[in-house]
């Protein structure tokens, strides 16, 4: 039974890895189970200086999701490169670098610096964060904007370039097809949904940052639906699919829909070997119905 | 060991209308907690090969009241949705923790004396202290008799109960009567060092620091004596183990995690925000 | 205590209205409470001609949602009106009639049969229904086919014009902007996200659509964030909040986030009485609070 | 009377490995159900002020089995999240449940004679029509002994088991019994009308139609015999109330909802879907 896939040209042993900023920086997990197991490991979004990111509080849970406002907290680079890197290096997976920028500039600084760090397999480019404000988000929902730092990042790198949409779009394919064209060699999507919520007692919003990013089981039918449209338009584009996914029989869905490898978030926080189970629970399903590769299923969804 | 077990309902009983106390009993071998360490608690995993039920979703944080012949006590306040199906629970159901996580209490060192302080519920946070340390003196402050659980705690040397309506103990604030009792012992001995343990809602916690912080605290330093007070404090959790970043609070030295760098923190270091 | 709102000009007796599609006729619902204790009722959406709607299945329950496709069937606005709407006026209550096109020209004609019936009080257009195909989804996520369809209607109509926006947008507050400039009276919002879901084991889509509209709990927090963001906007557009409100307390936290109505969908399900439960628990929480006047509370979320 | 009522459990009995008994005992005054007609079935209200839980979210349609001293009797298959809560379900949990719903059998006239097949879980939407029509003839198959549940039948006059295995009864297909036994009503006795009313799994209803169906259908009509059949089929559901247009099944007549047309429809109406 194979469940080798590669995106983008980077090999994976399985199709499973974590969501950016839903596993820390791997090694929070380490004592859960050997992360090896993994397909890739995706670390919590990096900027060329650390962030401190939102006042609290900065969660909230809903209807079978939650919203998170951390905003980006995170010990910068330097310090994931000198502290994190060489520990998680010693496990037999992959290592994605989710990072950010607060300009087109520091995007690009954050990539070359990724780019000469030992270790890192592959960089996501994280244009999709909902903690942020207006201005920012034009990086994820503005198709001009999203062209110009995913081509200014592209020639800062020769590492894969995954670009990771947002959700809150009219058209997701469009974003997908620019991103491409700009020099993505994959896709992650998606991203949180903005949402909010109120505490009727105290008339506050429940976050701090009064809106945040809704993940979780609630969201996924509409990241399945995005991930089958986009693979729709660019069937030949590597996609990895995430939003809700809790169990395998989620993962399988993403994969039937076109995702040649998905990402477990929120579920990691339920069960911090959430990813083991989804792993299994593919490897279950496939001798089930005789599946001998895990990428002849991938879009296999009959419409 | 990975902190992370399945556990068995061994007994669930109501103490009061809005607080139980459930009984676990681990199904594989665990850490052992110190005082001031808490659990993630979640539902067990459903119903093999069919969809699990999604809401509540996250695992929710509750401190160990008490581990002893290899049971896990927690006391538990019936709050929202989470909290309703714990108290709902069976003998035989199975739950999914985490722990024991955080940093604890503190050792107390030889000579210096403890004064453990619980408002309501929290003294589910401190009672492990009370084991710890059977010397220590209680500060139990409860709204109303109803609230107040002291046959639950291991034997207490000294115990001061206050009630807000005055049917238990003295009526009145904890914090008031604790002041006043720092203040004779102040008076009446030698200096030394005082530690206070302490855990209970949100104001309590504001007027410990304004009582106890070295910069500002009117109480911090008097008479040849030091209090140094250290508190529990509750955020909002996700994950329990400094991945999600989710349960930050504000100290003199920035954002810290309750999960990781707490639930214990000094007076001196927790920045009250202004409600 | 005072329930009564006001939505572009009409005046309900409480904030408290039912969501198009989730209460039939209003008729069937009428065995199980008097429907004369509603703000208002809003009924299917209506098209000039009969419409039999998409193949089954249509729905398919998600995590705290659910997925529908029903494809907008309905009976057609003359058996609409000479059928139910006869009956539907004996209730003391608002009625207003929710009616789409397939093409602009219906959605004009639409509007002139609805205003020449007796007893519609307002018209709700909808342009965002998430099971037909892309380019009529242009009249709710296109402003500029937005623009178009609602000043035409707006000028076959002299009813309160309510124009219920679609969340599967970039920017809500711009749709809200170009609606209100082509002359919408009110706003409702949201209509259900695009959702799909997958069957692992047939490996077919749930709906026979393959894609439909997400609704229920699971969207609640996107609902409250876009609504709260066109009432920071157009904080003198009457809006009518929806979107997974099961509970007064959701009804209220739409009320603070700046909703004068509220409508109950998804919810009408789950608890045929389910607007009752809203209307008395909106009370309970006013005695509670001494809050007078509901209208007191509109937008007054303190962020 | 308003067909919303709330119901408490008054006994829940395992049948099997994957079969359960829920009696249900109406909080109010309910309407009397007739065979055919079904009840959505869903969780409580949760705690009162407290937000409640919403997965899963929509009531489920469960055909009521039987009525009898003012309970209401169900037996239900565990399938997936919503059914395996009901299973577990103790005496004195609140459902909340609407009903009766649906069209139910149409009646049996004098002289017709009544065949009334189950295959499997089907047996629970139409047992009443064995306390109605105590002189029918039940075709009952079954996949194994193991999903046999006789006893918890009202008293029927003639009936024949089948199994796929051959555990319980004759082996076989139960339409092919059911086509042997009309085969030979129809050779060895003048001729009448027969009532085919029947409820199993959807290649089931799909074979009736083949057989019964007036266009097509080759056993319809025989030797002075005609065969008239009617089938309950299942579609999901959200309201119950014909409000939510989810229930459609493809009719000769076009869409029609299964919770308002149905759930019986005559096989010359329905139109299998190829699968
Ligand atoms: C370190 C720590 C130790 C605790 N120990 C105890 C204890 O021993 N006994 C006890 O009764 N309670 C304790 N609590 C509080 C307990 O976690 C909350 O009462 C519980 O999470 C409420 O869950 P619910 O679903 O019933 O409430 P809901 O109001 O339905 O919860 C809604 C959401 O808010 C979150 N939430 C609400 N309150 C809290 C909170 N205080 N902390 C974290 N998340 C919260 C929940 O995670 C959930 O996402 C402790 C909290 C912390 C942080
Ligand atoms: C008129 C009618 C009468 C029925 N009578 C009985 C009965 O007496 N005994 C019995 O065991 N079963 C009966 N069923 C089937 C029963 O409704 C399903 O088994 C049940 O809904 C499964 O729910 P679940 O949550 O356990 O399954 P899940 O698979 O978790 O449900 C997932 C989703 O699919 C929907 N769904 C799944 N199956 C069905 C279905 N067959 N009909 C409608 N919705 C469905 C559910 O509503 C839910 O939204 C009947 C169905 C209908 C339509
Ligand atoms: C607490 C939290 C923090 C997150 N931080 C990041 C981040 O730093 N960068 C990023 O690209 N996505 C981030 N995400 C989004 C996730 O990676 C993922 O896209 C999203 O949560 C949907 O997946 P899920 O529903 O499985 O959680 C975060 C999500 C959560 C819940
Ligand atoms: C079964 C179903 C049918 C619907 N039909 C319509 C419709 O005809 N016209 C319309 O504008 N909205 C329609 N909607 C959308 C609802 O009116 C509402 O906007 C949406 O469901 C969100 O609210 P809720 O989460 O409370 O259900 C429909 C929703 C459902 C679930
Ligand atoms: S709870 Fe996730 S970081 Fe503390
Ligand atoms: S279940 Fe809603 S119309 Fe039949």
């Amino acid at each position: 039974m194979n469940l080798e896939v590669s995106v983008a040209g980077l090999r994976l042993k399985n199709p499973v890895m974590t969501a950016s900023g839903t596993f820390g920086y791997g090694l929070e997990y380490a004592g859960f189970f050997d992360l090896s197991r993994l397909g890739a490991v995706v670390v919590k979004g990096l900027s060329v200086n650390p962030s401190k990111g939102n006042p609290p509080p900065r969660i909230w849970e809903t209807s079978c999701g939650m919203l998170n406002s951390i905003g980006l907290q995170n010990i910068g680079i330097p310090a994931f490169v000198r502290d994190k890197l060489p520990v998680l290096r010693q496990y037999d997976t992959r290592i994605i670098a989710n990072f950010f920028g607060n300009t087109i500039a520091e995007f690009v600084e954050g990539a070359a610096m990724l780019n000469d760090a030992t270790g890192v397999d592959a960089l996501e480019l994280n244009v999709s964060c909902p903690n942020k404000d207006a201005a920012w988000s034009a990086f994820g929902t503005n198709p001009v904007v999203l062209a110009e730092v995913v081509a200014r990042v592209r020639q800062a790198t020769s590492l894969p370039l995954i670009v990771k949409l947002s959700p809150n779009v009219t058209d997701i394919t469009e974003m997908a097809r620019v991103a491409v064209d700009a020099g993505a060699d994959a896709l992650s999507l998606i991203n949180t949904l903005t949402g909010m919520a109120i505490d009727i007692e105290s008339i506050r919003p429940r976050l701090s940052n009064i809106v945040g990013g809704l993940s979780g089981p609630a969201i996924k039918p509409v990241a399945l639906r995005m991930l089958w449209q986009v693979h729709k338009v660019l069937p030949s584009v590597p996609l990895i699919g995430m939003g809700g996914i809790m169990t395998a029989d989620d993962a399988i869905e993403f994969i039937l829909a076109g995702a040649v490898a998905v990402a477990v978030g929120t579920a990691n926080f339920v069960n911090p070997q959430a990813t083991l189970h989804v792993i299994g629970g593919i490897e279950q399903y496939m001798s089930r119905h005789n599946i001998a590769d895990i990428n002849d299923i991938v879009g296999g969804v009959i419409c | 060991m990975i902190r992370q077990f399945s556990a068995e309902v061994t007994s669930n009983v109501r103490l009061s209308d809005g607080v139980f106390m459930l009984v676990l009993s681990p199904m594989s071998e665990v850490l052992r907690p110190c005082a001031g360490q808490f659990y993630m608690v979640g539902q067990g995993c459903g119903i093999p090969g069919k969809k699990p039920l999604f809401d509540p979703l996250l695992k929710r944080p509750f401190s160990c009241m008490d581990y002893n012949d290899g049971l896990l006590h927690f006391m538990i306040k019936l709050r929202g949705r989470f909290t309703a199906i714990l108290g709902n629970c069976t003998p035989g159901t199975v739950l999914e923790l985490i722990g024991p996580i955080g940093n604890a209490f503190p050792a107390v060192g030889a000579g210096e004396r403890l004064i453990v302080v619980a408002g309501g519920i929290g003294i589910a946070s401190v009672a492990m202290l009370l084991r710890d340390y059977p010397e220590a003196t209680l500060f139990y402050g409860v709204r109303s008799a109803n609230d107040l659980f002291v046959d639950q705690l291991p034997p207490v040397a000294r115990l001061h109960v206050t009630s807000d309506d005055g049917s238990a103990g003295d009526k009145g604030n904890v914090l008031e009567h604790l002041r006043q009792y720092i203040a004779s012992i102040v008076e009446t001995t030698e200096g030394g060092v005082i530690k206070v343990y302490a855990c209970g809602p949100y104001a309590m916690t504001e007027q410990l620091c304004r009582m106890f912080a070295s910069k500002g605290g009117d109480l911090c330093k008097v008479n040849g004596w030091t209090v140094e007070a250290f508190v529990s404090v509750e955020e909002r959790m996700a994950c329990g183990v400094a991945a999600c970043l989710g349960c930050t609070v504000s100290t003199v030295n920035g954002y810290r995690l309750v999960c990781k760098d707490g639930p214990v923190f000094s007076v001196n270091d927790l920045i009250p925000v202004a409600t």
